[in-house]
C-alpha cells in the first residue's frame, strides 16, 4: 500500500474506533438523528475546513475565516432587513465580496511576500470590524426564502434528518476533492506547499495560484457564513469566534501536514467529525464542569493525534 | 424516577456566570434531579449542538441561558416537536413565545435604568460628566446596559456621558481603559462619574482611580451591575457606590416551575422577571459580602 | 549616514521608525500625549502607560521570538499566564510568601513549556497543533484552580510586581525591560543564538552537524512557558486577582504579531529580540492610541487592521528594497536581494526541514 | 542560431555573477558550458530560462527575441531545464512530477491512470522501473536526478539544459543519458550541458564556452580544444600535474582504528563488519540504491543500529546519535547538502563553525574573531569563492556550498571522516586540490571512508573498497585488486561473498 495514505487511514480507524466506544457508552450516539445532528451541526465549520485545507496544503494560512462567517451573516442580514432582494442574490452578492476579501489577502501575500498568518490576522480584525460596522446588535433573519430552506431535509428512518446545509457540505467535500486530486489547480497547490523555489522553477504559475487559494479559502468561508446564517436564522458580529482554530484543528486531525503539501480533503471531513464527535460525547457525558470541559477536549485532542501519529509509525514500521 | 434536565449554559467567562452554574448545579442536587451540563464556551453554534444532543438524548426539559437573541427558532421547534419543554435563563430570546415555556430573566435595560436613576439622583442637579465601561462589543447586555443607563439620565440635562469605551466585561481592560479615561480627561479631574457594565471592570477602574491619586468613591462616583461579592468590598471601603444585582439563582424559579408543571400541568406566565436590587453603601456592604461570598462567584 | 549605523541597529532601523510614526499619530488624536508628570513618587502619562501596559505582550514576545526562530509557534501563552496567575494566587491565598508564590507560578509555566517542547521535539506534533492542546485545556486547568472565580488576595509583595514602581518607574516595564535585556545576553553572548537559528533553518542539517536540536526546541518551550509565567504574575498582580477566564485571552495572537513585526521571520531561523520588543511596544501605542482617540468602540478593530496592514506594507521586502535602494549603496541592502528568486524568506525551501531526523 | 544570449549581465548584490556575457547554441549541437564554481553557469542558464531576470542583454530563440519572465514561459517555449539541485516537488508522486502543468485529462479532469501509464513509459526509456504513484521523497537523490532529466527532456521541444545533470550518476546511467542527449541531438535540438566531468564533456559535447568570475573566456569547437587548454581557459592558470602519482598499495601497517562488528539494522542495510585503520582511506562502491549512503548514516549514528557494536582501540563506543558520533570524533558530510548540509541562512562563518560549535555546547561560544579566523582559513586553504565570510552561505554556488560543507567537518579535526559523494559538483581545480587536503590530513593520522560513484576517483586513493550490493557488503577489494574493472565485476557478480585481494 501506498505509505501516503497511512495518515488518512489511521484518522478513519480512530474516528470508527471513536464512534465504537461511544456507542458501547451511549447506544444512542448511533441513531439517525445524532449522525444527522453531526452533520447538520458542523457544516459551516466542515465547508471552512475545506477551503482552509486549501491554503494550508500551500503552506499558508488562513486565520480571517471566522470573521468573514459572521460579516458574511451579518451582511446578509442586515441587506434581508433594509432592502428588498431577494436572498439569492444577496447570498451571490457575500460570496462575491468573501471571495474578492480572499483574493486581495492572496494578492498582498504573494507580491509583497509577507507572512499568511499576519496578513490574514489583519484581515480577520478587517473582516470582524466591518462586521461590527453594519451592527453590532445581532439581526434575525425572517425571509420566508429562509423558512423553505431550512425546511427542505430528508427524514431518515430513527427521527434523522438529513438536512439541506448538511447536503451542501457533502458537495463542498466531493468539490473540494475534485479540485484538490484532479485538477491542474489542485496539483499547483501541493506544488506550492513542496517548497516555493521548486515550484517555481518548475513552471507552477506561483501568482495566480496563491491568489486562487485564498480566493477559495474566503468563497468557502463566505459560503460557510450563508449556512451559518441559515443554521442560525440570524446574523450577529460575535458570531464564529475562533471557528479558524477549529478549522485547522480539523484540518490538522484529518492528516494534513501544516507545513504544506500533503494532506487530503476526506481526512479534514472526518477531522471535523472527529470534533463533532468530542463534542456530541461530552454533552452527552453531561456531567463534566466548565473546566473539565475544556481540559477533557484538550486530552481528547491530544489523545487523537497521539493515536494517528503512534498507528502511522507503527504500520510504517512493519512495512519495512 | 429522577428528571433528567439538560442545562445550556453560555460558559465561564465570569463570575457571575461560574455562580449561577453553582447554583444551578445545587438546586438541582437538592431536588434530585439528574442535570446535564453543556458548557458552550460562548459560542451560539455550541449550544444549538447542546440542544440537539439533549434531545436526542430525550431529557425531560431543558434549560438555556442564550448567548444571543437570535437564532434559536428551529432548534426550539425540534425541542417542542419532541415535546421537550425549554425555559430560557437569563436572557430572553428573539423566537415566539410558543417556541419555549417560559423565561426566568432579569430585564437588562432595566438595570441599566435604575444605575443611571441612582446616578441622576445623587448628583442632584450638579453637572457631572460621566465615563462609560462598555461591556464585551456586540454582547446584549452591553447593549441593553447602555440603552437603559442612557434611558435613565435622558431627562437629566446635567449628566452627560463624555467617554464610552469596551472593557470587555474583565478587570484588566477596565484598569487598562479607565487609565486612559483618566489621562485624556485632564488627569481625572473633569470625570464625575463612572458607570460600568459590570462589578469586574468596576474593580479594576477602582484601582486605577486610586493610582492616579483620586478617591473613587468621592472623586469619582463608581456605580456599575451585577452585585459580584468584590464590588461589596470596595463599597464597604467607600470606594464604590452603587451596584445593581443580577440574582445568579435563575434555576430555582424555573425548578419550581417545571415541579409544578410535572405535578398538575399548570403553566407559568411567559416571564418571570427576577428584581433588579439596588446596593448602596447603605446596605451593609460587608454583611452582603459574607452572605454572597459563599454562593461560587 | 546609515553606513555609520551599529548593524544591530540598522537591522531594527524600520521598526523604530513604525514606532515613531505610530506615537506621532497618537500627538495628532491626542495632543498631551507626551505630557509625562510626577506624582505620589512615579512617572505618570500616556508613555508610561504603553511602557507599563505593554509589559505581558512583551514578555509573551520574548519567548514566542525564540520558539519562532526554531521555526515553532506558541499558542498557549495566553492560557499558561491564566495557569501561572492562577497558582501564584492561589499560592498566596493559601498563605504562603511571595517569593514560594512566584517560584511556584515560574515553574507551573516551565512545566506547560516543557509540555510543549516534549509534544513538538519528542512526538513530532506540529507545533500550532501541539500547542493548540495546551491552549485550549490550559484554560480549564487555570479555571479549576480558581474555579471559575477571580481568586483575589491582598499579598503588598505580590501586588507590587503588577502595580508597584521602582526609580519611578512601574515595575511591569522593568521585568521585561530586565527579562528582555537577560534573555538577549543570554542568547548574544553564548552560542545558543546561533544554534537556534541554525535549528530553524534546517533542523536536519543542524542534528546531522551534532548539535542538540531537540533538546534546544525543548528548550526553547521552557523559555516561552517561563515568558508567559511572569506575564501572568504581572497580570493578576496588577488588579490583585487571577481572573482564569479572561487573562491572556488572545494575547498569543498579539505576540505573534509583535514578533512579526518585529522583523523576525515565521518560517524560522534569524531573529532579532530587540525588534519584538520593539514590535509590542508598537502594538501597546496603538491599542493605548485607540482608547485616546474616543472614537467608538466598534472601529477599534478596523483600525488595528489598517494600521497593521499599513505597517506590514512598509516593512514588506518589495517595498524596503525600494527604499533601501533609494538611500544606500546597493552593496548594504544586502538581506533583500533578488525580486525573482532568492532573498525573501518565503522562498526557503520548507520541505527539505519538513521531518526531523529520523531515529 | 538556435539559442543566443547576448551581453547577458545579472548583478548580485556584491557580486557580479555575469558580465555582459554572450552565448550562442546551434540546432543539433551539445554545447557544454564550463567553468570553475561559481563561474556563473547556473546563473547564466537561469538568467536564460526566466528563473532570474537579467539586470540587461537580450535573448533570441530562433533568431526572435524572446523574453522569458518565468520558468512557465520558458517551458511553453520548448526549452527544458535540469537546474543544478534537484528541483523537483518532494511530496508530488513521481509520476506528478513529470507532468505537472501538463496532466492528461479526461472530462477536464487529471487522469491519473493515463498519468500513471505515462510517467512509467518515459521512465521506461531510462531503464527505471518503479512505483510512479510514490512520493519522489521516497527515493534516492539520483532516481529524482534522473526523473528531473526525464521530465526536462519531455519538455525540450527546442533547447534542452543540464546543469551537472551527472553529478550523483554512475558510470551506467551516464551512458543512458548520454545515448539519450545523442538521440535529441540528432533530432535537431540544441543541448546546454554543463558538467565538472572532463571525459564526459570530452564524450558527448561538440563545442564549448568557459566562463570565469563571470566573464565569458571563449567559445570553441570541443575538436580544437584541448585538455590541456580547456584547463587552462576555465582556471586562468595550468593545473600543475594531472597525472596521477601512483599510490602506495601496499596494505596500511597502522593500527586499527575503528572496528564495526555485526553492525546493520534490519530494512536498511545487512549487518557488516568494517575495520578502519589509521591513515586508510576506504573507497565505498555500488551502485544505486545499494545502501552506501545508509552504510555512511549507520556509521555516523544518523540511523540508528539495531545490531553489533562499534569499538576503538578495543573500547566500546556509543554511536546512538550524529552528536554521540561527533564526540567520538567522527564526521559525516552528507550526499543531499540542501537537505542535509547547508544551513541556508546563515553565513558561510556561521556554516563553517557549526559543527564545532555543537561539539563544544551553547555555554563555551567561540568569540567573533575566533570565528572569522576558522573560517578564513578554511575559505583561504579550501579557495571557497565568496567575496566574505558573511555571506549566506545559500546564495554560494554549488560546488562552493560543498567546500563549506566539507570545511564544517575538517574545523572539528575529526579522526574518522566520512565523505557521500564529496566531489559532487566541484570544479577540477578544486577537486584535484580537495583530494591533496585530504590526503594531507590522512597523512597526519585521520582515516577516511569514502562513497563515490566516480570509480576512477575511488581508485586513485582509496587502499581499500569495499563494494555494496543490495544493502548488504559483498566484496572487499585491497591492493593492486583496486581497478575499475574489478569493482565493476564485484558489482556485477551476483555471486557469493568473495574477497579479491593481492
Ligand atoms: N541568489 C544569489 N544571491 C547572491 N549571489 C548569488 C546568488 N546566486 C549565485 N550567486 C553568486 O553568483 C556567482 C555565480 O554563481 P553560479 O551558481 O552561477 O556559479 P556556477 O558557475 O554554477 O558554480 P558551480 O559550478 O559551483 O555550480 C557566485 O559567486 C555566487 O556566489
Ligand atoms: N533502483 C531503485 N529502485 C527502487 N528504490 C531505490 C532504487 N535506488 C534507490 N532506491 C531507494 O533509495 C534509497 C536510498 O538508498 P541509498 O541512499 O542507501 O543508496 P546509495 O547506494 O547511496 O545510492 P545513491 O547513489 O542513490 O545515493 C533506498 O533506500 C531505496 O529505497
Ligand atoms: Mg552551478
Ligand atoms: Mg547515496
Amino acid at each position: 500500500m501506498n505509505p501516503r495514505y497511512l495518515p488518512l487511514l489511521a484518522t478513519i480507524a480512530i474516528f470508527i474506533l471513536a464512534y465504537a466506544l461511544c456507542y458501547s457508552q451511549y447506544p444512542n450516539m448511533l441513531s439517525t438523528r445524532v449522525v444527522g445532528n453531526l452533520l447538520t451541526d458542523n457544516a459551516y465549520l466542515g465547508i471552512a475546513a475545506i477551503g482552509m485545507t486549501f491554503v494550508i496544503l500551500t503552506g499558508g494560512i488562513d486565520l480571517s475565516i471566522g470573521s468573514v462567517i459572521a460579516f458574511t451573516g451579518v451582511f446578509i442580514a442586515v441587506l434581508l432587513a433594509n432592502t428588498s432582494m431577494h436572498p439569492l442574490s444577496v447570498f451571490a452578492l457575500a460570496l462575491l465580496i468573501s471571495t474578492c476579501f480572499g483574493a486581495l489577502m492572496g494578492g498582498i501575500i504573494h507580491t509583497l511576500e509577507m507572512p499568511p498568518f499576519i496578513v490574514t490576522l489583519a484581515g480577520m480584525f478587517l473582516a470582524r470590524g466591518m462586521a461590527f460596522v453594519l451592527s453590532t446588535e445581532s439581526i434575525p433573519i425572517t425571509h420566508d426564502f429562509y423558512d423553505t430552506l431550512q425546511d427542505v431535509f430528508f427524514r431518515v428512518p430513527g427521527k434523522g434528518r438529513l438536512t439541506l446545509i448538511g447536503i451542501i457540505m457533502i458537495v463542498t467535500v466531493i468539490v473540494g476533492v475534485v479540485l484538490a486530486h484532479r485538477t491542474r489547480f489542485g496539483s499547483y497547490v501541493y506544488a506550492l506547499g513542496g517548497g516555493l523555489p521548486a515550484a517555481k522553477l518548475m513552471g507552477v504559475p506561483v501568482a495566480r495560484t496563491t491568489v486562487c487559494v485564498y480566493a477559495l479559502s474566503g468563497f468557502m468561508a463566505g459560503l460557510s457564513g450563508i449556512v451559518f446564517s441559515m443554521y442560525t436564522s440570524a446574523g450577529y458580529s460575535l458570531a464564529a469566534v475562533g471557528v479558524e482554530l477549529d478549522a485547522i484543528a480539523a484540518v490538522v486531525i484529518g492528516g494534513t501536514l501544516l507545513t504544506g503539501g500533503s494532506g487530503f480533503m476526506i481526512g479534514t471531513l472526518i477531522g471535523v467529525l472527529i470534533m463533532g464527535l468530542i463534542q456530541t460525547y461530552i454533552i452527552f457525558d453531561g456531567t463534566l464542569s466548565s473546566w473539565w470541559t475544556k481540559i477533557v477536549i484538550g486530552g481528547l485532542l491530544f489523545t487523537f493525534i497521539l493515536l494517528q501519529r503512534g498507528l502511522v509509525w507503527v504500520t510504517s514500521r512493519a512495512r519495512i | 424516577n429522577a428528571q433528567t434536565i439538560g442545562f445550556s449554559q453560555i460558559g465561564s467567562e465570569s463570575g457571575w456566570r461560574a455562580a449561577e452554574t453553582t447554583l444551578t448545579r445545587q438546586q438541582a442536587k437538592d431536588r434530585g434531579i439528574d442535570l446535564k451540563f453543556a458548557d458552550a464556551q460562548q459560542k451560539q453554534e455550541n449550544q444549538i449542538k447542546a440542544l440537539r444532543s439533549f434531545i436526542a438524548q430525550g431529557v425531560d426539559a431543558i434549560l438555556l441561558a442564550p448567548v444571543v437573541a437570535t437564532g434559536w427558532d428551529q432548534v426550539l421547534e425540534e425541542a417542542k416537536e419532541a415535546e421537550i419543554p425549554v425555559i430560557l435563563l437569563d436572557r430572553t430570546v428573539d423566537a415566539p413565545d410558543s417556541l419555549y415555556m417560559t423565561a426566568v430573566t432579569s430585564d437588562l435595560v432595566h438595570e441599566g435604568r435604575v444605575a443611571g436613576e441612582w446616578l441622576a439622583a445623587e448628583v442632584a442637579g450638579k453637572d457631572c460628566k460621566i465615563v462609560e465601561l462598555q461591556g464585551t462589543t456586540g454582547s446584549s447586555p452591553a447593549i441593553d446596559r447602555k440603552n437603559g443607563f442612557e434611558q435613565g439620565i435622558a431627562d437629566h440635562s446635567n449628566l452627560s456621558i463624555i467617554r464610552s469605551q469596551t472593557g470587555d466585561f474583565t478587570r484588566t481592560k477596565g484598569k487598562e481603559v479607565m487609565e486612559s479615561f483618566l489621562k485624556a480627561e485632564n488627569g481625572g479631574k473633569d470625570i464625575c462619574a463612572l458607570y460600568a457594565h459590570n462589578d469586574d471592570m468596576a474593580v479594576g477602574a477602582i484601582q486605577a482611580i486610586k493610582e492616579a491619586g483620586l478617591k473613587p468613591g468621592s472623586d469619582i462616583l463608581v456605580v456599575s451591575i451585577d452585585a459580584v461579592p468584590d464590588i461589596f468590598l470596595a463599597m464597604a471601603a467607600g470606594e464604590a457606590n452603587a451596584t445593581v444585582e443580577l440574582t445568579p439563582n435563575m434555576a430555582g424559579p424555573a425548578f419550581d416551575v417545571l415541579e409544578a408543571f410535572a405535578k398538575d400541568g399548570t403553566l407559568p406566565p411567559k416571564w418571570i422577571q427576577t428584581e433588579s436590587r439596588l446596593y448602596t453603601a447603605a446596605d451593609d456592604p460587608m454583611a452582603v459580602y459574607e452572605l454572597k461570598k459563599s454562593l461560587g462567584y | 549616514m546609515m553606513n555609520r549605523l551599529h548593524p544591530a541597529l540598522r537591522r531594527i532601523l524600520p521598526q523604530l521608525i513604525t514606532l515613531v510614526v505610530v506615537l506621532g499619530c497618537n500627538v495628532l488624536v491626542f495632543p498631551d500625549f507626551f505630557k509625562i508628570e510626577m506624582s505620589n513618587g512615579r512617572l505618570y502619562g500616556s508613555i508610561i502607560d504603553i511602557l507599563n501596559r505593554g509589559a505581558p505582550v512583551a514578555l509573551l514576545a520574548i519567548g514566542m521570538t525564540l520558539v519562532i526562530a526554531t521555526k515553532g509557534i506558541d499558542l498557549s501563552v495566553g492560557a499558561v499566564m491564566a495557569i501561572c496567575g492562577a497558582v501564584a494566587a492561589a499560592a498566596v491565598a493559601g498563605g504562603s510568601d511571595v517569593a514560594t508564590a512566584v517560584v511556584l507560578a515560574l515553574c507551573a509555566g516551565i512545566v506547560c513549556g516543557l509540555w510543549n517542547g516534549f509534544l513538538v521535539a519528542v512526538l513530532n506534533i506540529q507545533p500550532i497543533v501541539a500547542t493548540l492542546i495546551l491552549m485550549v485545556a490550559g484554560r480549564g486547568v487555570a479555571q479549576l484552580i480558581t474555579e471559575g472565580v477571580i481568586l483575589t488576595f491582598t499579598n503588598e509583595g505580590l501586588i507590587f510586581l503588577g502595580s508597584g514602581s521602582l526609580m519611578a518607574l512601574p515595575m511591569p516595564f522593568l521585568i521585561w525591560l530586565g527579562f528582555g535585556v537577560m534573555t538577549a545576553i543570554v542568547v548574544r553572548k553564548t552560542a545558543l543564538g546561533l544554534l537556534i537559528e541554525a535549528v530553524g533553518i534546517n533542523l536536519r542539517a543542524s542534528t546531522l552537524s551534532g548539535v542538540r536540536g531537540n533538546v534546544l526546541i525543548v528548550a526553547v518551550y521552557a523559555i516561552s512557558g517561563l515568558c508567559a509565567a511572569t506575564a501572568g504574575i504581572i497580570v493578576a498582580a496588577d488588579i490583585k486577582g487571577a481572573d482564569a477566564n479572561n487573562a491572556g485571552l488572545w494575547l498569543e495572537l498579539d505576540a505573534i504579531l509583535a514578533v512579526v513585526i518585529g522583523g523576525t521571520s515565521l518560517l524560522g531561523g534569524r531573529f532579532t529580540l530587540a525588534g519584538s520588543l520593539i514590535g509590542a511596544m508598537i502594538i501597546q501605542s496603538i491599542n493605548t492610541g485607540i482608547l485616546l482617540s474616543g472614537f467608538p468602540p466598534e472601529f477599534n478593530l478596523i483600525i488595528k487592521a489598517f494600521i497593521i496592514l499599513v505597517i506590514l506594507i512598509i516593512q514588506s521586502p518589495i517595498v524596503q528594497s525600494v527604499l533601501f535602494a533609494m538611500r544606500m549603496p546597493p552593496d548594504l541592502s544586502n538581506d533583500d536581494a533578488e525580486p525573482v528568486e532568492g532573498g525573501s524568506a518565503r522562498d526557503r525551501d520548507a520541505s527539505a526541514q519538513k521531518e526531523g531526523m529520523a531515529p | 542560431m538556435l539559442l543566443q544570449g547576448r551581453n547577458i549581465t545579472k548583478n548580485f548584490p556584491g557580486a557580479l555573477a555575469l558580465d555582459a556575457v554572450d552565448f550562442n547554441l546551434l540546432p543539433g549541437e551539445v554545447h557544454a558550458l564550463l567553468g570553475e564554481n561559481g563561474a556563473g553557469k547556473s546563473t547564466l542558464v537561469k538568467c536564460l530560462t526566466g528563473a532570474y531576470r537579467r539586470d540587461s542583454g537580450a535573448i533570441f530563440l530562433d533568431n526572435q527575441p524572446i523574453n522569458p519572465r518565468s520558468t512557465l514561459e520558458a517551458q511553453d517555449l520548448g526549452i527544458g531545464t535540469v537546474y543544478q539541485e534537484v528541483n523537483l516537488l518532494p511530496n508530488l508522486t513521481v509520476a506528478e512530477n513529470l507532468f505537472l502543468g501538463r496532466q492528461p485529462r479526461r472530462l477536464g479532469l487529471v487522469s491519473t491512470r493515463r498519468m500513471n501509464a505515462g510517467a512509467r513509459e518515459i521512465l521506461s526509456g531510462y531503464g527505471l522501473k518503479i512505483d510512479v504513484s510514490r512520493e519522489l521523497s521516497s527515493y534516492s537523490i539520483a532516481i529524482q536526478q534522473i526523473i528531473a532529466i526525464a521530465r526536462a527532456v519531455d519538455l525540450s521541444g527546442k533547447v534542452l539544459i543540464l546543469d551537472e545533470p551527472t553529478a550523483s550518476l554512475d558510470a551506467t546511467e551516464v551512458q543512458m543519458l548520454f545515448s539519450i542527449i545523442r538521440r535529441l541531438r540528432d533530432d535537431g535540438l540544441g543541448i546546454i550541458f554543463i558538467s565538472h566531468f572532463l571525459d564526459q564533456v570530452f564524450e558527448i559535447c561538440d563545442a564549448l564556452t568557459v566562463l570565469r568570475n563571470g566573464r565569458l573566456v571563449g567559445t570553441s569547437k570541443l575538436a580544437d580544444t584541448s585538455r590541456l587548454k580547456l584547463v587552462n581557459m576555465m582556471l586562468g592558470r595550468s593545473l600543475e600535474e594531472e597525472i596521477h602519482k601512483e599510490k602506495d598499495r601496499t596494505a596500511s601497517v597502522d593500527p586499527v582504528q575503528l572496528q564495526f562488528k555485526n553492525f546493520g539494522r534490519s530494512g536498511h542495510i545487512k549487518a557488516f563488519d568494517l575495520d578502519i585503520r589509521k591513515r586508510e582511506i576506504v573507497g565505498v562502491a555500488g551502485l544505486l540504491g545499494s545502501g552506501r549512503t545508509e552504510t555512511a548514516e549507520i556509521l555516523f549514528g544518523a540511523i540508528g543500529h539495531d545490531s553489533g557494536e562499534a569499538l576503538a582501540e578495543g573500547k566500546p563506543l556509543r554511536l546512538t546519535s550524529p552528536r554521540a558520533a561527533v564526540a567520538q570524533g567522527f564526521a559525516f558530510c552528507p550526499e543531499d547538502r540542501k537537505r542535509d548540509g547547508i544551513v541556508a541562512d546563515l553565513s558561510v562563518r556561521e556554516n563553517i563553525i557549526l559543527a564545532l560549535q555543537g561539539q563544544r555546547g551553547w555555554l563555551r561560544a567561540l568569540s567573533k574573531s575566533e570565528q572569522t579566523a576558522i573560517a578564513d582559513g578554511y575559505i583561504a586553504s579550501l579557495d571557497i569563492r565568496t567575496p566574505d565570510c558573511e555571506k549566506p552561505v545559500g546564495q554560494l554556488s554549488g560546488g562552493n556550498q560543498q567546500k563549506v560543507i566539507l570545511a564544517r567537518w575538517l574545523a572539528t579535526n575529526p579522526r574518522f571522516l566520512i565523505l557521500d559523494e564529496p566531489t559532487r559538483g566541484i570544479d577540477v581545480g578544486a577537486h584535484a586540490e580537495i583530494i591533496r587536503f585530504i590526503e594531507a590530513l590522512c597523512d597526519e593520522g585521520m582515516s577516511l571512508l569514502v562513497i563515490s560513484s566516480e570509480l576512477e576517483e575511488l581508485v586513485d586513493y582509496s587502499q581499500r573498497v569495499i563494494v555494496l550490493r543490495d544493502r548488504a557488503h559483498v566484496a572487499e577489494l585491497t591492493g593492486d585488486a583496486i581497478t575499475t574493472t574489478n569493482i565493476i565485476r564485484a558489482i556485477a557478480s551476483d555471486g557469493h561473498e568473495d574477497k579479491v585481494s593481492a
